[in-house]
């Protein structure tokens, strides 16, 4: 059953500041605490409260697994990819190929005490975007599985 | 019978564990070469300010990938527990 | 590699070919044997059916013996045996992690007393 | 300073989560209990990378003479993620049993046995 | 021909296709059955070939090294680390690309058996998802050189075995087993967790070579070696820890189980591993060889006695699992327990080792084939109960003679794969012990008796009333059986071949710690 | 000094919340206490100076792990029978 | 598309807010920026269903969201210490007399609803414990209901509130 | 100077209400009540202990133009708003599943949610 | 100016060791709940001025996270008790 309507619509509401908050712990996540397992996880205990608020009927109509199992596959995929591009760029696999190069996230960072600069990391920024889209595809379907289990009757 | 030898097992293992608590000494851990070399160098090498991330994600980039599997495992794990039953699952009573 | 299979085990040698030789040797001798049968005999007539002091053949479903008879002697012969083993196998889950941290602390004691 | 006080609260924190695992019958509670232990290993790490006086290992504004080490901390979101999905998967079997079983002790589930 | 790429790379490869693989497959498995089941081959082929050109490269060019992330994939050690390897290190010497070989194989073939065994369930494109992330689980695990990716592969093949284990929803006792399953894995891999803990805290490393280096035995690394050998040996499913093996073994599906066995042995290969590479020089020899020695001696004893009186056949099948892991243990344990004495070390020392590993390898195919050949009458009678089969030989023909051959070798009768690996055990233990050597051999006698009953209960006999529909199993399953069977066979009748070329080198490279530490850090 | 305090507190916090998820019948507390275990230990690591563990701890221990059990526990069964 | 635009600028405020100080583009450097862009735009694509599920634009209009700031720091926060003041007064001596009440509002939206049981909750020593999901009738949890208001079946939403009327603000901010 | 007297005034404040919320808390007799004493005093004054960090980094901030002290200042607002919001919500989620799930007011001289049969 | 501080988180987490007794004593679930959401935000109070301690900004962060996250498991339980799940 759905809960209150003063959850429902805090639900509502904070699910875009947890979804917004879950990405910017992603994308900082080589400057500050954080990352993609952490965002990922922000974001998903966020499609978790959406879960709570609303009954279980409604939100399989908001939130589909097939989306998120297909964002969890793609995010893996992505992670390896970008791994696997270092192999066709003649290194070796998982090699920073970005860093320090001057391109996308390839500003070079000096030593020491500094505030950082989003436009750095080389590789890094992808793989927790990849990450953090795989995390949040994941934890949040495993909750709407277990939702799905509740009441159900042994079959056959 | 059973909790007597739960109990002293638990005590075995919590004097041995015991050990940890004696050999090692908090706050001034005995070797730090290797992690003196990622705090030194991560920071130039994978233009990262986090030292965290950069392990995560470049010097044991690899242990990340066996990580998110280990979570993608998980989650198909689950999908196939509950997963929709279909007649010929029944029907087959290997 | 003089003998492409031989195997060494430092102690002795042991051809598996020779081996094979022997059996095709054996089979060679059993079917000599089998040439030397009567060659009238024929299944499924009544040379085969045996006699049981005139009384009727069961179905070959009943005599046959199902594996939960089978080796019933040995199990019986070691019964003790058998009845201090098979009760440790409870099936609960945390009697296995209970073995699990004997053995664990079983190792501890050996490990670091010896 | 410090008295090596995480490592005593990991010592105890093992103890309890052995206790849980092994005293308690209910599947539901031995999950807890597993999942304290895997929390105290985890403090354990981090505990092994601590430096006296340290701060995190991010370059910021702060000044950074002392850092603590920082694969312990890798090691431990990699443990943390592990644990999280081993009680899922867990959890979801120990459902599973319930619905067929209709019970979460420990003891009433022994089908497979000997 | 083949590109300098894919040779360079082939030890990242041989990890990244099944995973990407395994990533990709839920997605493709939406499109079609037929689609999964060419991509699931595909992707298990190319593992595959990937497989054996990695264990080429190692059994001709010796110790691979691949270091993941760096600018140099063979450069463990970067100039300006002081000596320390600092990322994940892939060091596949011998041993490992024996497993890998295993596992390549044994994971081709059942995957070939499964693809016609499991068509009939709900749920496959997870099915294949976790299994061919279990394969890379286990070639992960084989051919790291690193103690927490060691950790984090043998958490994958965990949490995918006991989903696979627990496939068959629908009976709650296989929800059970996998349950089982996965408690002892968890606690196995937490008991594994704290040992790295420990020794990361003492010597702050996690390459297993170059703790080799600097370990020293102290109390805290015994406890750490404690651990490990109880968390490994709880996984490969040695006695008294092996109580979750026949309940696993005996509810997952066929081919599932067929990989389990290459999954536990992947767990003894960490096991051994970790005593011989990483404690190795500054172990106490004898103490853990027979500590090692009494597991192997309880797993054959108490596994063939437990088998004996068996009705459910894959029980019975799994119990034949511990005793024969039993013989490994034995044959690796003897090795261990001389490791310090060169002179008997080379008498009958490697000999013991040699047998040992030569039977990881035989008893993955043989177990395997078993196991295969068990699935196939379940398929087609439906049932697993020993007591309702019977009269089976006639119209299972080919599953009857595959049988056969699984049987006699996993009860040691020449000239099958079990002879060979059996004779090496038992002619150098008898020099080590004479005791244990009637032990082992008395344990495959009783082999051979359990596996007799199983052949006369069920292709014996008139058959039994509801076999009547029985036909032979479908082809593919067949072809999966007949690679297992021509490799049990071949490898039975040119032992030597196999000893020299595949055994000899692993032996060796397991007992050289020496070699190990200066392949990867460079000059010892 | 104060530090020393703070931290002897959190752990002895910490011991005391897993001493209540042995000692709690009910399920549901159990869960509880163990959710309030997990931000303890959160803000343990937060003062061992890993804020990247903290983070992570407080979002998948406390937040969704405590959801999963008791999803599982509205599954099962909310209490626990007596030890035998 | 309303509501993916709304969504958009209020996750693109919460960033920048969250980005502030990082460069010198105002507060902001231009990387922030451009990854601010971005995200907010993927925020609004996920979450665009979630915000403005009613279909209530009422709010878009930015005269109503300056009055929100002035409505928490002055009169909201007066009435929270003066909560807070009661609060600590029946915690030390312990003169209780609680009760649940029924109180009606003519709020209609779900925003102002929501910021009155908020509002209620974090205010003069009641709590809202439940909510009439058709006249919008809230159930409060007093903790010293007042002499002869138990009597009355319905009392008046701004009959809680002593020193501002907060139901008059909030139905200017949200109706 | 200012700031520093407003800083320790604001902590004072903090850790006043906090201690009253937790007192509260252990003394008052049923959930309904205790639930006043969290709700509105904890977040009070954990507010407050915010606001004293706010302050702490805008004093900071006008003696020395660093913008770290700016988002150390947002930061704290950001999770001061998050907590008293998230508060609110939360416990009125719990005063009403509580009373769903029985607990009723125990010292109450008037109980409408009862009465209209919820 | 950063010394009015220590004092401050030791109160805070004297608080929360306080509210333990509520945890223990509680004879309902709802009463644990109200204590461990007490808990919950004396944390977070204390998490902002810790990091302040530390003087490291990043730090506020996982306060954000806390107070954003902390009440989900608080809704879950909710939930659960008022019989809805």
């Amino acid at each position: 059953m759905r809960m209150s309507k003063i959850v429902r619509f805090g639900a509502d509401v904070l699910f875009g500041a947890i979804v917004i908050f879950g990405l910017y712990v992603i994308m900082h996540g080589h400057l500050t605490p954080g990352g993609g397992f952490q965002g990922g996880a922000v974001v998903a205990t966020g499609a978790a409260l959406v879960i709570v608020a609303y009954s279980y009927e409604e939100v399989i109509g908001m939130i589909r697994k097939t989306v998120l199992m297909a964002q969890e596959s793609a995010g893996l995929v992505m992670f390896a990819g970008v791994a696997l591009i270092a192999i066709g760029l003649g290194t070796t696999f998982f090699f920073n190929f970005l860093a320090n190069s001057g391109s996308l996230f390839g500003m070079t960072v000096p030593f020491g005490p500094n505030p950082g600069e989003l436009n750095t990391g080389g590789v890094l920024p992808l793989m927790n975007i990849a990450v953090g889209i795989e995390v949040w595809g994941g934890l949040a379907i495993v909750i709407l599985y277990m939702l799905s289990g509740i009441g159900k009757t042994k079959e056959a | 019978m059973r909790k007597e030898l739960s109990i002293l097992i638990i005590i075995i293992f919590g004097l041995f564990l015991g050990l940890i608590a004696l050999d090692l000494t908090f706050g001034e851990p005995d070797n730090t070469a290797m992690d003196d070399y990622f705090i030194r160098n991560g920071q130039e090498q994978a233009a990262t300010n986090n030292i965290v991330t950069t392990i995560v994600f470049d010097y044991r980039g690899f242990d990340t990938l066996g990580e998110s599997t280990v979570l993608f495992t998980a989650v198909v794990g689950v999908a196939l527990m509950y997963r929709k039953l279909v007649r010929s699952d029944a029907d087959e009573n290997e | 590699m003089a003998f492409a299979t031989s195997l060494s085990s430092g102690f002795g040698i042991w051809d598996p070919l020779l081996w094979v030789i022997a059996i095709i040797i054996g089979l060679v001798i059993a079917w000599l044997l089998w040439r030397s049968g009567v060659s009238s005999y024929k299944k499924d007539t009544e040379q085969t059916r045996p006699y049981l002091s005139g009384n009727a053949e069961p179905p070959k479903g009943e005599v046959h013996i199902r594996a939960g008879n089978l080796y019933w002697g040995f199990t019986e012969g070691i019964k003790g045996y058998y009845q201090r083993i098979v009760p440790l196998h409870t099936g609960i889950a945390t009697d296995y992690l209970l073995w699990i941290f004997w053995v664990a602390g079983i190792l501890l004691v050996i490990v670091m007393v010896v | 300073m410090f008295w090596n006080l995480p490592y005593i609260a990991v010592v105890l924190l093992s103890v309890i989560g052995l206790a849980t695992i092994l005293l308690k019958r209910n599947l539901i509670k031995i999950f807890l209990g597993v999942s304290i232990l895997t929390s105290a290993v985890n403090l354990f790490i981090i505990a092994l990378g601590y430096r006296e006086g340290g701060i995190a290992p991010i370059y910021t504004y702060a000044v950074s003479e002392n850092m603590v080490m920082a694969t312990p901390q890798a090691l431990t979101l990699t443990s943390i993620v592990i644990g999280v999905a081993t009680s899922a998967l867990m959890l979801s079997f120990a459902v599973i049993i319930y619905k067929t079983y209709g019970t979460v002790n420990v003891d009433e589930i022994k089908e497979l046995k000997e | 021909m083949i590109p300098g790429y894919i040779t360079t790379n082939a030890p990242a490869l041989l990890i990244a296709v099944p995973l990407l693989g395994a990533f990709l497959s839920p997605l493709i498995g939406k499109i079609s059955r037929d689609a999964r089941a060419l991509w699931v081959l595909a992707v298990m082929t190319l593992t595959a070939l990937i497989g054996y050109l990695v264990a080429f490269l190692v059994y001709t060019e010796g110790t691979l090294l691949y270091v993941f992330g760096a600018t140099n994939a063979t450069l463990a050690v970067p100039p300006d680390s002081g000596g320390i390897p600092i990322r994940i290190i892939f060091t596949l010497d011998a041993m490992s690309a024996l497993m890998v070989t295993i596992a390549v194989t044994v994971g081709f073939a059942v995957i070939l058996y499964s693809l016609s065994s499991d068509s009939r369930r709900s749920g496959l494109e997870a099915y294949y998802t976790i299994f061919l992330l279990m394969i890379g689980a286990i070639l992960g695990m084989v051919s790291t050189g690193d103690l927490f990716n060691f950790f984090v592969f043998l958490e994958i093949s965990s949490l995918a075995s006991a989903g696979l284990v627990a496939y068959k929803v629908e009976k709650g006792r296989a929800v059970e087993a996998g349950l089982k399953y996965l408690l002892v894995s968890t606690i196995g891999g937490i008991f594994f967790l704290f040992a790295i803990g420990i020794l990361y805290g003492q010597y702050n490393a996690l390459n297993m070579a170059m703790l080799a280096d600097m370990i020293q035995w102290t109390p805290l690394d015994k406890l750490a070696l404690v651990l490990v050998v109880a968390a490994l040996a709880a996984k490969c499913g040695a006695v008294p820890m092996h109580f979750w093996t026949p309940d696993a073994y005996s509810m997952a599906p066929s081919a599932v189980t067929a990989m389990l066995v290459v999954a536990s042995q992947a767990s003894l290969y960490g096991l051994f591993r970790i005593c011989f590479t990483l404690y190795g020089i500054t172990l106490n020899y004898a103490t853990i060889g027979w500590v090692i020695i009494i597991l192997g001696i309880l797993s054959m004893i108490i596994g063939v006695t437990m088998a004996i009186p068996q009705k459910d056949i894959k029980r019975l099948m799994a119990y034949h699992a511990v005793s024969q892991t039993g013989y490994m243990l034995l044959g690796v344990g003897v090795g261990l327990a001389v490791l310090g004495d060169q002179a008997l070390l080379n008498s009958y020392g490697m000999t013991a080792m040699e047998g040992g590993i030569f039977h990881i390898f035989n008893h993955a195919m043989y177990k395997g084939l078993l196991f295969l050949t068990a699935g196939a009458i379940i398929y087609q009678v439906g049932t697993s109960d020993l007591n309702r089969m019977g009269g089976l030989g006639h119209r299972m023909k080919w599953t009857m003679i595959f049988f056969i051959i699984g049987a006699l070798a996993i009860a040691g009768i020449p000239p099958f794969n079990g002879f060979a690996s059996k004779f090496l055990i038992y002619e150098s233990v008898f020099a080590f012990s004479p005791l244990l050597s009637i032990i082992a051999m008395v344990v495959s006698i009783l082999t051979l008796a359990s596996f007799v009953k199983v052949f006369h209960s069920v292709f014996m006999g008139p058959p039994l009333p509801g076999n009547e529909q029985v036909r032979e199993a479908p082809r593919t399953m067949l072809i999966g059986m007949t690679i297992l069977a021509a490799i049990v066979i071949i490898s039975g009748v040119f032992p030597e071949f196999f000893v020299q070329n595949l055994i000899a080198p692993a032996a060796h490279a397991l007992t050289d710690q020496a070699g190990y530490i200066s392949a990867v850090l460079g000059g010892a | 000094m104060i530090e020393t305090i703070i931290h002897i507190l959190v752990i002895a916090g910490l011991i005391v919340s897993a001493v209540l998820v042995y000692h709690f019948k009910d399920l549901l507390a159990a869960a509880l206490a163990s959710g309030l275990f997990s931000f303890l230990i959160s803000l343990e690591f937060y003062i061992l100076q890993a804020p990247d563990v903290a983070i992570s701890q407080a979002a998948i221990g406390a937040g969704l792990t405590t959801a999963i059990f008791i999803i599982a526990i509205r599954s099962t069964k909310r209490y626990e029978e007596d030890a035998p | 598309m309303i509501a993916f635009i709304l969504t958009f600028l209020l996750s693109l405020f919460v960033y920048l807010v969250l980005t502030a100080g990082s460069g010198n583009i105002g507060l902001w450097s231009a990387s922030e920026l451009t990854a601010g862009v971005v995200l907010s735009l993927l925020t609004a694509a996920v979450a665009r269903n979630f915000l403005c599920r009613a279909r209530n634009y009422r709010m878009a209009n930015p005269l109503r969201f300056l009055l929100i700031p002035i409505y928490v720091i002055g009169p909201f926060f007066l009435e929270v210490i003066k909560a807070n003041l009661d609060v600590a007064y029946r915690v030390i001596t312990l003169r209780i007399r609680p009760g649940i009440i029924r109180v009606s509002s003519d709020l209609k939206s779900d925003l102002g609803i929501f910021m009155l049981a908020n509002s209620i909750t974090l205010t003069p020593g009641t709590i809202t414990v439940d909510i009439d999901e058709h006249t919008h009738d809230l159930f409060i949890h007093n903790i010293n209901v007042g002499e002869g208001e138990e009597a009355a079946p319905v009392i008046r939403d701004h009959e809680l509130f002593s020193i501002a009327d907060l139901p008059r603000w909030i139905r200017r901010i949200a109706e | 100077m200012i700031a520093e007297l407003l800083i320790i005034i604001c902590l004072a404040i903090g850790i006043i209400f906090n201690s009253l919320g937790v007192i509260g808390l252990l003394r008052f007799p049923d959930l309904y009540t205790r639930m006043h004493a969290t709700t509105k005093a904890t977040t009070f004054g954990s507010v407050f202990t915010t606001l004293a960090v706010i302050v702490y980094s805008i004093s900071l901030y006008l003696s020395t133009i660093d913008s770290q002290f700016i988002v150390l200042g947002v930061h704290a607002f950001i999770a001061a708003f998050a907590l008293a919001f998230t508060n609110a919500i939360g416990s009125h989620a719990i005063a009403r599943a509580a009373h769903r799930s029985g607990i009723m007011p125990s010292p109450a001289v008037v109980d409408r949610l009862k009465e209209a049969g919820r | 100016m950063i010394d009015p501080f220590y004092p401050a988180v030791l109160v805070l987490v004297i608080l929360i060791c306080l509210c333990f007794i509520r945890l223990i004593l509680g004879p309902t679930p709802g009463d644990r709940v109200v204590a461990v959401d007490t808990v919950n935000t004396l944390t977070v109070a204390s998490l902002v001025i810790l990091g302040l301690i530390y003087r490291e900004v990043i730090f506020i962060d996982v306060a954000i996270v806390y107070a954003l996250l902390s009440f989900v498991s608080t809704l879950y339980i909710a939930k659960y008790l008022g019989g809805e799940l």
